[in-house]
């Protein structure tokens, strides 16, 4: 009865021997930097810049880096949690949904800076990234109000996310000022994932008259662009990367976050001990926030809308804080 | 357990000479044989089913197979028709070794089998389950005509656009039959053919075999009722434990050789009717009326009927005629439309169907036992179970009911049918009801248990309780009941006191014809 | 407009139809398989990875291949070994989940973004996609379309006018009954559930293929499930899951219509109209409608001796 | 435990080898993948048992709704129902949850804790009601409609947490943090909190309701043989199916709160990563009984936490591990067949 009974308590302290010995991933030294995404980073959008950014990070910084997915709040937490006790450096909360549990977890370990992407306050170590792509969205608005035939410009969002919501806004009141009156319809697809339902969305809202189409929808906006590359007369705007791939006739123009550059920036300024905690809001001024023109589709539009759009696009750089 | 009668048949008490009582005489068959089976050996696991067993039948010829359950009559056939592979022996069609290896191999050689479950799908047309059966090719329109004229031919009225599961156990018997012949069959193989149906059924269907038999086709009939295969059989076999104890042309044959060369003993001849004393009503039946389970057939119709205490009341009649609604409402499951129903004391029911409507087969027997007995005191208390002296008390009624079991612990699964039929039994009586209902109770059980079965009810009785069984078995009614009634149409007949075999029966013929009339014409093409 | 909307319905319905007749097939021999969901993803994949390199033929043909695959596992151990169908179709559905997963990133880098895939165009009849109204919907679509509405009579065919399907319906009603004639249940059953595996993973295929021209994780979703609940809603009849698959895409696209409508509503009740309305139609039309007699049974139900 | 049968050591046995055969499946595709397998199998060990706040704060964290969904869902298997639609269910406790949360938050917390679990429990078997009412009196498989209602309830929880239960600033889609008074204790020094307590309780109290009680044992009866329930035990097998049902739904609720009060303290869009389906497999692994599943829903905890470690740590995608949970069921099934086929030829 006895040796049964020594042989769990035995196995485990082999195991965490093992796990001390291994010291998680085996490197303790060094600067080292964490991303944690809601979501899987082969989604072509938002998960996927953070992770090019992170490799940025390991290239230009020469740091030790990791990722992890975290699908759930429980997850969420625990993988910042974890990281912090691995002694991360700086930790990357992939959207505004880190902001709670890195507050909780930022109380406990003072050395990790946490940042949240797309959060909204500071709280000690923890601070966000906030990127205005609503800035550049507003200048697709401009150029969709003078772009479209029929008074009807639609956007896809994948679920009604703040960012995605400010984007739609903006698209929308952008529109409004090249075209008043403009009708501006909306649909959400309560995922970012179902390619095939963002297509039937964007025919819905082609159906209803638009004929100019904007999308933060991630995976799912592929869809919309084939929607688009399938209706004649039909314009698209892409969003978070320069899309003009996807449909190099068609996309007027991208309205693309630099995600790797702001993520390399801050990590650069915690490694050289420059940072403090702050709202660090990235906008057109910045260069993160940029909109692309496709060459291909310049001259789709007469070149004083394009001189309205530069206009614009100046004073609201200039207008940052 | 088969030798376990007792001295009651006090008629003809001859001794006896130790079985085998004749030596098994190779078949001698008149003309070439269409299907021999020679030496054929067949094991189990540990049980040895068939053990050289020899057999065969010739064109023109009725040949009965005879044999208790188990004795390996079934198993034989199967062998033939290609469901069992045997481990040795030689099948023969036509005077040639064959090599059947699926029914499919089977019909292509010219044999049809009767099963002695139903094995139409319910859910196809009767055309369709023919077509199935022959393997004709999948032309509704076609396969209808077909099927119509061959059941013309056969004399059987059939309606090919019916839908089996909703024709009566008569035609779903003679649509057995045509799927047998259907492909051009040569050699009937009939298993228990008559168990369900009505004494005229059972004229008519043997009607048919003759038909068939003297336009040159064989036929197999495998029963262990000794008088059927006296009346239709030109040759009859008899198999007990794997062997074949007597074989020969039927005329030769008297009933209690073929008796002593299936049981190895003396027959026990049918129990005297009890003179039934009627102390107190248990059941009393009023004008009741209730509907008929799934919507079919009559259900039971304004019957009234009185059941006394130490009374057993068999229910006599074809399937279908109402005589479920009327045990299940006795029994309290089903209820009443009309009329009124009263009850002293409790109800217990064996249903007829042990797998799934009276055993949980992958629960311990303890378990099983628990199912009707949870809420006595020393099963359970204050809503807990008491599961150590559950399981005593188990192991007791085991004992008690000579159910041969390993213990209370093993699974329901693992008992032969008739250790399940006997702790089903033993279960509803340790509850100690006023009354009994027992829907076919030695369905599908050997004689040895069927006597056993019969004997716990007739102690039941004797010990005070009111007994209403039915049995689709007519021999079997009149056997065990001190009273016989009979289900026609939902109606309830009483027979006299004494009435014999061919009185009942035809009273259930009659019911019959009044009951399932519109179906019947409908039913024709 | 009302051409548009039909054109939608159509577009939506025909992978759900594409697995549901195969699903029906499935199920009328006595099997369901919940792991229909991880062949369409599986064949959503397959098509993905062969058609950058083969083309959108190749990727069709990956597709129906994947799927098959799929439905083999499941068929080995719902079929194979008897083992409860339900739960082993959520084991192969989550497999397929995560293998897709990790396939994708190992294939395309682990942030890789979907490829540009070449696609399946939509092959116009002559003459007869000028039809008003259902012209567009129906004679102006993409092979994949043709072939699930061409596997509604094919798949009436092969049940109701074959030997095979003849057995495999009499194995879904009554596999004791179709053994004594003959009838090897479980190969039939078996050849079924593949068949169903198969058109499965076309069906996955065609998101791929017809409908966006590229993968994503979970593309599939949910599609496989509410091909089940069509196969309920027509009756286990092609024709009726025609019908069912055809209600549903129309709910779709009316769902995106309304959004698109600019409607004061939130969009969360418009997403939930067409479950709802397949449940509300699930009671009204189908809920005395009997199943198939042997479905999700197993072995259980008909290897145990006198029933 | 179950009555008075002994307890049988080998599903523990082929629980055991299959776990192997799915974690020697994954190394090999993870060789083939051209990662190192002992260095990822290494990482999901530390992740998952490599400390006592890895053991406590992600396997057992992860293991608590697996172990109360899946009790919930044995007990509708074991009553005669399959409830697919658990994860439906947790949202709709979830939400009821909160909203408990915000009425009650005032009260102290020894009262708002539990008031917060009914609510969630009767918004659970709220969920579920229309399954069971289709099912009875319509006849519609309980498997179709749950797994509908999952649907639903996506959108659902989508609708609360941007319209009445959104936070006050009404910018993100998430509720305001619940009130102090309604968050369960944690294990000091973890983030395991007492909703682990929870879950042992309900295992427990359910082996002692399925083996000890007279309800129990017609529960099981009813779900085993329905017919013979009915006719020899005199219940109504339907009606045991129904409640069993409606308990597997106010169960996958509860589980919701748990989420809820113990871990997010906000009601979330993406609160379940799967649970409802998970827990299917947790719960067949142990066969439907109340003590195996904790210890199966402990396997299933480690497994995804392990997986976590697995990608931080080694850079394998967590969805991996989907293929070894799935092979697990899988080999457990056919071990099952398997060890079923071969009695079955002793009652001929």
């Amino acid at each position: 009865m006895r040796r049964p009974r020594r042989l769990l308590p035995a196995l485990l302290a082999a195991a965490a021997g093992a796990a001390v010995a291994c010291g998680g991933g085996g490197q303790r030294e060094g600067f080292r930097v964490a991303l944690v995404t809601p979501g899987s980073i082969a989604d072509a959008a938002w998960n996927a810049g953070a992770y090019a950014g992170l490799g940025q990070v390991r290239d230009s910084l020469g740091a030790v880096v990791s990722h992890v997915e975290a699908r759930t709040p429980a997850e969420q937490e625990e993988a910042l949690r974890t990281y912090a006790a691995e002694g991360y450096a700086v930790v990357f909360g992939h959207g505004f949904e880190f902001q709670g549990a890195a507050e909780r977890v930022a109380a406990d370990h003072p050395n990790t800076v946490f940042i949240i992407t797309s959060g909204e306050r500071v709280r000690g170590n923890v601070a966000p990234l906030v990127f205005r792509l609503h800035e550049a969205s507003r200048l697709a608005g401009l150029a969709a109000g003078a772009l479209t035939r029929t008074g009807v410009i639609g956007f896809v969002g994948g679920i009604e996310l703040p960012p995605i919501r400010e984007a739609y806004e903006a698209w929308a009141a952008g529109a409004a000022v090249t075209r008043p009156g403009v009708e501006s319809r909306f649909t959400y697809l309560n995922n970012f994932d179902d390619a095939a339902a963002g297509r039937e969305a964007a025919h819905a809202l082609i159906r209803q008259g638009a004929d100019v189409l904007h999308h933060n929808a991630d995976a799912a906006a592929l869809g919309v662009f084939q929607a688009v590359r399938e209706t004649p007369g039909t314009w698209i705007f892409g969003a978070n990367a320069d899309q003009a791939a996807l449909a190099p006739e068609r996309v007027v123009a991208s309205a693309v976050i630099d995600l790797p550059r702001a993520i390399l920036a801050v990590a650069r300024e915690v490694k050289e001990g420059r940072f403090t905690p702050r709202v660090e809001s990235f906008g057109l001024a910045s260069g993160v926030i940029r909109f692309e023109v496709n060459p291909r589709a310049r001259a789709a539009l007469p070149d004083s809308v394009w001189a309205l759009v530069v206009r614009v696009r100046d004073s609201i750089a200039a207008a940052a804080p | 357990m088969r030798d376990g009668q007792g001295g009651r048949d006090g008629r003809d008490g001859r001794d006896d000479p130790p079985s085998p009582s004749q030596p098994p005489q190779p078949p001698q068959p008149s003309q070439p044989s269409l299907l021999s089976l020679s030496a054929i050996s067949k094991r189990f696991g540990p049980v040895t089913a068939l053990d050289g067993v020899d057999f065969a039948v010739a064109a023109g010829e009725v040949h009965a197979l005879l044999g208790e359950n188990g004795a390996g009559k079934s198993t034989l056939m199967h062998v033939a028709y290609g469901l069992v592979a045997p481990d040795a022996g030689v099948v023969s069609v036509d005077g040639h070794p064959a090599t059947i290896r699926s029914p499919r191999d089977a019909r292509r050689l010219g044999l049809g089998m009767v099963h002695q479950h139903f094995t139409s799908v319910p859910a196809f047309t009767v055309a369709e389950n023919v077509a199935l059966a022959a393997g004709w090719p999948a032309r509704p329109r076609e396969n209808a005509h077909r099927v119509g004229e061959l059941a013309a031919r056969l004399g059987l009225a059939l309606d090919p656009a019916a839908r089996a599961g909703l024709l009566s156990v008569g035609l779903r018997q003679r649509l057995e039959i045509v799927k047998a012949l259907a492909p051009g069959a040569r050699v009937l193989l009939l298993d228990e053919p008559t168990g369900v149906l009505a004494p005229a059924e059972v004229e008519d269907l043997f009607a048919t075999v003759r038909g068939f038999v003297r336009e040159g086709g064989a036929a197999v009939l495998i029963t262990h009722a000794l008088d059927e295969a006296l009346a239709v059989a030109d040759r009859v076999t008899v198999l007990r434990a794997g062997r074949v104890t007597l074989s020969g042309p039927a005329a030769e044959q008297d009933h209690d050789a073929l008796a002593r060369a299936m049981l190895g003993t003396e027959p026990a001849r049918h129990a005297p009717v009890l003179p039934s004393i009627r102390p107190a009503v248990v059941v009393r039946f009023d004008r009741v009326t209730i509907p008929a389970e799934a919507g079919r057939g009559p259900g039971a119709r304004d019957v009234s009927l009185t059941v006394h205490a130490g009374e057993i009341v068999g229910v006599a009649a074809v399937e279908g005629n109402g005589q479920r609604e009327l045990l299940r409402g006795a029994a309290g499951v089903l209820a009443l439309a009309r009329g009124s129903l009263d009850r002293t004391g409790e109800a217990v029911l064996i249903p007829e169907d042990r797998t799934t409507e009276a055993l949980l087969p992958d629960l311990s027997l303890t378990e099983n036992a628990a199912l009707g007995l949870a809420d006595r005191p020393g099963w359970s208390e204050r809503g807990l179970m008491r599961w150590r002296e559950a399981r005593q008390r188990t192991a007791v009624l085991l004992r008690e009911h000579d159910v041969r079991a390993p213990g209370p612990d093993v699974t329901a699964r693992t008992l032969s049918g008739g250790n399940q039929q006997k702790l089903v039994v033993a279960r509803a009586l340790a509850a100690e009801p006023a009354l009994v209902v027992a829907e076919h109770p030695a369905r599908g059980l050997d004689i040895g248990a069927t006597r056993a079965v019969h004997a716990e009810l007739r102690r039941a009785a004797a010990a005070g309780a009111a007994v209403l069984f039915h049995s689709p078995y007519l021999d079997e009614v009149l056997g065990l009941a001190t009273r016989v009634v009979v289900m026609t149409g939902g109606r309830l007949v009483e027979v006299g006191a004494g009435a014999g075999r061919e009185e009942v029966g035809r009273v259930m013929v009659g019911s019959k014809v009044a009951g399932q009339g519109s179906k019947d014409a409908g039913a024709r093409p | 407009m009302i051409t548009g909307f039909l054109a939608a319905a159509v577009r939506i319905a025909s992978p759900l139809l594409l697995a549901a007749v195969g699903e029906v097939v499935s199920q009328r021999g006595g099997t369901i398989n919940l792991g229909l969901e991880g062949a369409m993803l599986a064949g959503a994949l397959a098509a993905a990875l062969a058609a950058g390199g083969g083309g959108a033929e190749a990727g069709l043909l990956a597709a129906a291949v994947a799927g098959l695959a799929v439905a083999a596992i499941f068929a080995l151990v719902a079929i194979g070994a008897g083992a409860d169908q339900i739960i082993a179709g959520t084991a192969v559905t989550l497999g397929a989940v995560g293998l897709t997963g990790a396939v994708f990133r190992t294939a395309f880098g682990s942030a890789g973004t979907g490829p540009t895939l070449p696609m399946l165009e939509p092959l116009a009849v002559p003459g007869l996609w000028r039809m008003p109204l259902i012209g567009e919907a129906l004679f102006r679509q993409p092979l994949p379309t043709y072939l699930a509405f061409a596997a509604v009579p094919a798949a009436w065919w092969v049940l109701f006018r074959t030997r095979w399907g003849r057995a495999l319906r009499a194995a879904g009603e009554d596999a004791a009954s179709a053994r004594a004639a003959g009838v090897p249940v479980r190969r039939v059953r078996g050849v079924a559930v593949l068949a169903g595996g198969l058109l499965a993973g076309l069906a996955g295929g065609s998101l791929v293929l017809a409908q966006v021209g590229t993968f994503a994780e979970k593309m599939t979703a949910g599609r496989g499930f509410v091909a089940i609940a069509i196969v309920v809603l027509g009756r286990w009849h092609p024709v009726g899951a025609l019908a069912a698959a055809l209600l549903f895409g129309a709910l779709q696209a009316l769902q995106f219509v309304f959004q698109a409508m600019g409607l004061d509503v939130p969009y969360q009740l418009f997403l939930m109209l067409p479950y709802l309305l397949t449940l509300l139609a699930l009671a009204g039309a189908v809920g005395r409608v009997r199943a198939p007699g042997e479905l999700g049974r197993g072995e259980r139900g008909t290897g145990s001796g006198e029933r | 435990m179950s009555a008075p049968s002994t307890f049988d050591l080998r599903p523990l046995t082929t629980s055991a080898l299959a776990l192997a055969a799915g974690l020697v499946l994954l190394a090999a595709g993870l060789a083939a993948a051209g990662h190192d397998p002992a260095a990822a199998l290494g990482a999901m060990w530390r992740g998952a048992f490599g400390s006592w706040y890895a053991f406590t704060s992600a396997t057992l964290l992860r293991a608590t709704p697996l172990i109360v969904i899946g009790l919930g869902f044995a007990l509708a298997l074991r009553g005669g129902a399959l409830n697919i639609g658990a994860e439906g269910q947790f949202y709709a406790g979830a939400i009821a949850a909160t909203w408990a949360a915000f009425q009650l938050g005032a009260l102290p917390a020894p009262l708002a804790i539990p008031l917060t679990w009914l609510a969630a429990l009767a918004g659970g078997a709220l969920w579920v009601l229309v399954p069971v009412v289709l099912k009875r009196r319509f006849g519609v498989l309980e498997v179709i409609s749950t797994l509908l209602l999952n649907f639903v309830a996506e959108a659902l929880v989508s609708l609360m947490v941007q319209g009445p239960m959104q936070e006050p600033a009404g910018i993100y889609p998430q509720s305001a943090p619940i009130p102090a008074a309604a968050r369960l204790p944690l294990l000091p020094g973890t983030r395991l909190h007492a909703g682990f307590l929870v879950a042992l309780a309900l295992a427990a109290a359910m082996a002692f309701l399925l083996a000890r009680t007279v309800w129990g044992f017609r529960l099981r009866a009813a779900g085993a043989a329905p017919r013979a329930a009915e006719l020899i035990g005199r219940v109504d097998a339907g009606r045991f199916a129904g409640v069993a049902l409606l308990a597997s739904g106010a169960i996958a609720g509860l589980a919701g709160a748990l989420e809820v009060s113990g871990v997010s303290y906000a009601l979330y869009q993406n609160l379940s990563p799967g649970y409802g389906f998970t827990a299917i497999a947790v719960a067949l692994l142990a066969r439907g009984h109340p003590l195996g599943i904790v210890a199966s829903g402990i396997l299933f905890g480690a497994l995804e936490a392990g997986a976590g470690a697995m990608q931080r740590e080694a850079g394998v995608p967590s969805v991996t591990v989907y293929v070894v949970e799935a092979v697990v069921i899988l080999a457990v099934l056919l071990a099952d067949a398997r060890g079923r086929s071969t009695p079955a030829v002793a009652g001929a």
